[in-house]
């Protein structure tokens, strides 16, 4: 009974996708919100990777809101796995050579990942790309040595006061007399590292937010017990 | 045919592949990972709404400004998808691996039958298809399904 | 008027640096979140009443639509945010040992169900409904038993599922149009949205926003959550966050998607919706189910009502909405102590005689009996669908008291044990004080609402009348002339 | 272009039904990292690069360790000869 409405589901599902892809006119239509940002970014913004005027200026608030669900996924995991038992058996640490390579990854991977952040705004990559590479930074000596644990207690404080900047640079702005979220400071000159405003600054907070927010859940996930 | 056809063909694809998973998969891993399918191909589908061939990525280098720029806006509502699709794949593999740990199976049919008998059990009812009732058998997933 | 992007914001900044506080003091820790939302409120009522019968759109970040996102308020929205706010500290979440990520997700609900009410932007909306689907799963799974566990992973894989549905439906909103502002779609929707890729657009993105409103094929979730949530998070779920999924999809049908097939389908999908709601809750043999499946059926009626075209279906709708979003609250409160089978529940009211009698009132009400609101409510939707002389909503018309004959069945069979004592049966324990405070207080405003029952239609066919103007919402964001 | 776009495409729809289709779990892995890989460089054609980046980033990099992780946990980690 179950696989028959599934079944009766999926094709139904098949039918629909089938008659959008019969009706529709493909690129037909002009991008009138792209059209529009893209010939006034360069003078409203001041970043030279529009898609970063979109992600921190035009739709800030719907990167606010993805940090938002980053931070509620890692503090639903955290309800959901709960904390390790003391004394709970561990994967044993692995060989010389790859806690020597873990070590020596890690100041790499951490310069890396700052600068695909500080960059954000004139290259592609940003505070999400860098975050990742971050979280991977802290995760890989865990992944080398699992019997160390990571400070669960510091990486809250970091995400608490990153989205927490992310959203005070937006009520400064309203303090201003602007609307929340308006980009702040001087635009300066296009392509240089010291440009677009307060975009950076938002990049920084998005990327230990990011960072932060990732290693826990790597780390939540890798210090629960093996189920068997 | 040209170019954009055949990844329109990708997107719908990858949205048929991952419903299938999503609805005729017994195992919850699998499940999941059919989502992630899903979701990867409703990104696709939205890069491509206002794709045009021939224009160029939306970065200015060297301070020029390209003729004709590539939409920036479903570029950021992509970025932002994938960033909540990893969120919420992080919590699904939590609440699986509690899940395996509390019934011991992840395929969807016991778990479901353990569900309802978990529900009954607290409400003090009888399962009213309790014919095959799991209850003392703790079977233990030991392949993959 | 800018303030009004402090409802969304506030409790957000308070819900990240909560841990920091309560490292500092426990108190502090434990009181930060209800008097922020306390202040929300507060906020949030002191802007409904400035505005009148106006409404303003806040443009973010300064850009002008499409640029940027807008917000929108007019007072449906702000009816609603102030409604998430209140509900959430209404049914703060008191029980499980992690307190502090508890009340961190209680206050991103509510930041996140006043945004979805006052969200002007089509992607936008679609964040804060995977945000109000995050905190959701996070706040059942604050059970900590196996079952909530089970139930939230399934919960996730529908949802998940759904959210995906309405991306694609984004998709191909934003293929046909290039915009992503519902006041620019709703000017360019008469002719760029109205054929068959519109259509299959609405359809996805009603699957999809449909699952939190428990639309009947994607409401599997809904009775085992509900069984094994925590019962306060139960009546959050059914009573507030269902009304904002509701919310949206009847602005997108306001604005967007103007065919009348788009309105069958709504129609169909309501009556299924009733028809095995009801039947389901006649057959269930525990409270906490029977009043998940009945929230299920009372969700149908408001789809049904919503499919009814123009102002009159969404004052109707509108009706019956406000009605639920008081009861289901009050009487999942009530399960609390109740919760199990009905057989069980035998010389309740002996134990507990203020909450046998809050049941009797708010089943009476969710019945349908004059003169109660919810009869009001509808007699309002029954006159409107007779009005509209077409076999469907006949259809959902006889349905819909049909549904109402079983709800009386099964819940008088139920108000019937209370007082029915059999030999060496225990009776259930008597509630807590503040479930039962709470409750008490959601029974009090039903009352009261009949004696203002005049002011109060007037008031929401006021509400309804400005949620249908669609002139008013594109003079009010005022977008970008089109190219 | 296109017959490399065309190679992409059938790449990754075989790799996605193989996701569903394989019994062992790490090999369904494998090939859904090969499907988060081809669509971060469809992304890149598409003149996507920060997309691409972050797909690659999230969907390849990170997505996998999840599963990974997970998939250790559950003790379905195991290779069939």
């Amino acid at each position: 009974m179950r696989r028959l409405s599934s079944a009766l589901f999926l094709l139904g599902l098949g039918l629909l996708i089938a008659a959008i892809f019969q009706t529709m006119e493909f690129a037909s239509v002009a991008p009138i919100a792209g059209q529009a940002i893209n010939a006034v970014a360069a003078e409203q913004v001041g970043a030279a990777n529009f898609v970063t005027s979109v992600v921190l200026a035009y739709r800030g608030f719907d990167t606010l809101l993805e940090l938002t669900i980053l931070f509620t996924a890692a503090t639903a995991g955290g309800l959901v796995l709960g904390k390790p038992r003391a004394g709970a058996s561990h994967d044993p640490d692995s060989g010389f050579i790859l806690r020597a390579g873990a070590d020596l990854f890690f100041p790499l991977l951490l310069v890396v990942g700052l600068y695909i952040i500080l960059h954000g705004h004139l290259t592609p990559g940003g505070g999400f790309q860098g975050g990742v590479i971050l979280a991977s930074a802290f995760f890989i000596p865990i992944l080398a040595r699992p019997s160390t644990t990571m400070d669960h207690r510091r990486i809250s404080m970091i995400e608490g006061f990153a989205g927490a900047s992310f959203i005070l640079i937006g009520l400064l702005a309203m303090l201003g007399g602007k609307e929340f979220l308006t980009p702040l400071l001087a635009r300066g000159e296009l392509g240089a590292l010291l440009s677009a405003g307060s975009l950076p600054l938002l990049y920084i907070a998005v990327g230990l937010k990011v960072g932060s927010e990732l290693a826990g859940l790597l780390a939540q996930l890798s210090e629960t017990e093996a189920s068997d | 045919m040209d170019t954009g056809l055949i990844i329109y063909t990708a997107a719908f694809g990858l949205i048929l592949i991952g419903s299938t998973g999503i609805v005729l998969s017994t195992h919850l891993l699998r499940i999941i990972f059919g989502i992630a399918l899903l979701e990867a191909g409703a990104n696709l589908l939205l890069l491509l709404a206002t794709f045009r061939e021939g224009s160029s990525a939306p970065i200015i280098v060297d301070g020029r400004i390209p003729a004709a720029m590539a939409d920036p806006v479903p570029q950021a509502l992509v970025l932002t998808a994938i960033v909540i699709g990893v969120g919420i794949l992080a919590l699904a593999l939590s609440l699986a691996l509690r899940v395996q740990r509390a019934y011991g199976t992840l395929d969807i049919r016991e778990v479901r039958q353990r569900l309802e008998q978990d529900i009954a059990d607290e409400a003090g009812i009888e399962l009213s298809s309790s014919s095959d009732a799991p209850h003392a058998v703790v079977s233990r997933q030991d392949g993959p399904a | 008027m800018n303030k009004l992007v402090l409802l969304v914001a506030l409790p957000l900044i308070t819900a990240f640096l909560l841990p920091v506080i309560n490292r500092v003091s426990e108190f502090a820790g434990r009181w930060t979140g209800p008097l922020i939302l306390l202040i929300t409120s507060a906020l949030g009522i002191s802007l409904w009443s400035q505005l009148g019968n106006n409404a303003v759109a806040i443009e973010l970040g300064g850009f002008r639509p499409p640029l940027g996102i807008a917000l929108y308020a007019d007072q449906m929205a702000i009816l609603f945010a102030v409604g998430t706010s209140l509900g959430t500290l209404l049914l703060w979440p008191n029980v499980g040992e992690d307190r502090v990520r508890q009340s961190t997700l209680a206050l991103i609900l509510a930041a996140s169900g006043s945004g979805l009410a006052l969200s002007g932007d089509l992607f936008n909306i679609y964040v804060f409904y995977e945000l109000v689907a995050v905190v959701s799963y996070g706040l059942i799974a604050t059970q900590a038993s196996s079952g909530s566990y089970a139930a939230t992973l399934r919960y996730l894989v529908v949802s998940s599922f759904g959210a995906a549905m309405a991306l694609i439906g984004i998709a191909l909103v934003y293929q046909a149009t290039g915009t992503l502002n519902l006041a620019q779609l709703a000017q360019l929707a008469p002719t760029r949205l109205n054929n068959t890729q519109g259509l299959a657009a609405f359809v996805l993105m009603l699957i999809g926003f449909g699952v939190k409103a428990e639309l009947f094929p994607v409401n599997t979730w809904v009775p085992e959550v509900y069984a094994t949530a925590p019962t306060r998070i139960s009546g959050l779920l059914a009573g507030v966050v269902s009304k904002l999924a509701l919310l949206i999809i009847v602005r997108l049908l306001v604005l967007v998607f103007h065919q009348p097939e788009a309105l069958t389908v709504m129609l169909v999908l309501g009556i299924m919706g009733v028809i095995t709601g009801e039947l389901a809750a006649w057959r269930a043999r525990d409270f906490k189910r029977m009043i998940a499946f009945s929230s299920i059926g009372q969700l149908g009626i408001m789809f049904i009502a919503f499919s009814i075209p123009g102002k009159a279906g969404i004052f109707a709708g509108l009706a019956v909405a406000l009605h639920h979003l008081v009861v289901k609250p009050a009487l999942f409160l009530l399960a609390e102590r109740w919760s199990g089978s009905l057989s069980k529940l035998a010389g309740a009211a002996k134990a507990s005689p203020l909450a046998a009698a809050l049941f009797i009132l708010l089943a009476l009400s969710l019945i349908g009996v004059p003169p109660l609101p919810g009869f009001w409510a509808k007699l309002l939707v029954l006159v409107e669908l007779s009005e509209q002389a077409q076999p469907l909503y006949y259809l959902g018309a006889f349905v819909i008291l049909a549904g109402a004959a079983l709800e009386a069945n099964y819940l008088f069979r139920v108000a019937s044990r209370f007082y029915h004592t059999e030999e060496g049966q225990t009776a259930p324990a008597a509630h807590r004080m503040p479930e039962l405070a709470t409750a008490s207080l959601l029974g009090a405003a039903l009352v009261a609402s009949v004696f203002v029952l005049t002011p109060l239609s007037a008031q929401i066919e006021g509400i309804a009348t400005q949620a249908a103007d669609a002139a008013q919402y594109i003079q009010t964001v005022n977008p970008e002339a089109l190219p | 272009m296109q017959s490399l776009v065309l190679f992409i495409v059938v790449v990754m729809l075989c790799n996605a039904v193989a996701v569903l289709l394989l019994k062992d779990f790490l090999a369904a892995l494998a090939a859904f990292s090969v499907v988060s890989l081809g669509l971060s460089v469809l992304f890149v054609i598409l003149r996507a690069p920060d997309v691409a980046m972050t797909e690659a980033a999230i969907g390849a990099g990170l997505s996998s360790l999840l599963f990974a992780l997970s998939l250790r946990r559950l003790g379905l980690w195991r290779m069939k000869g």
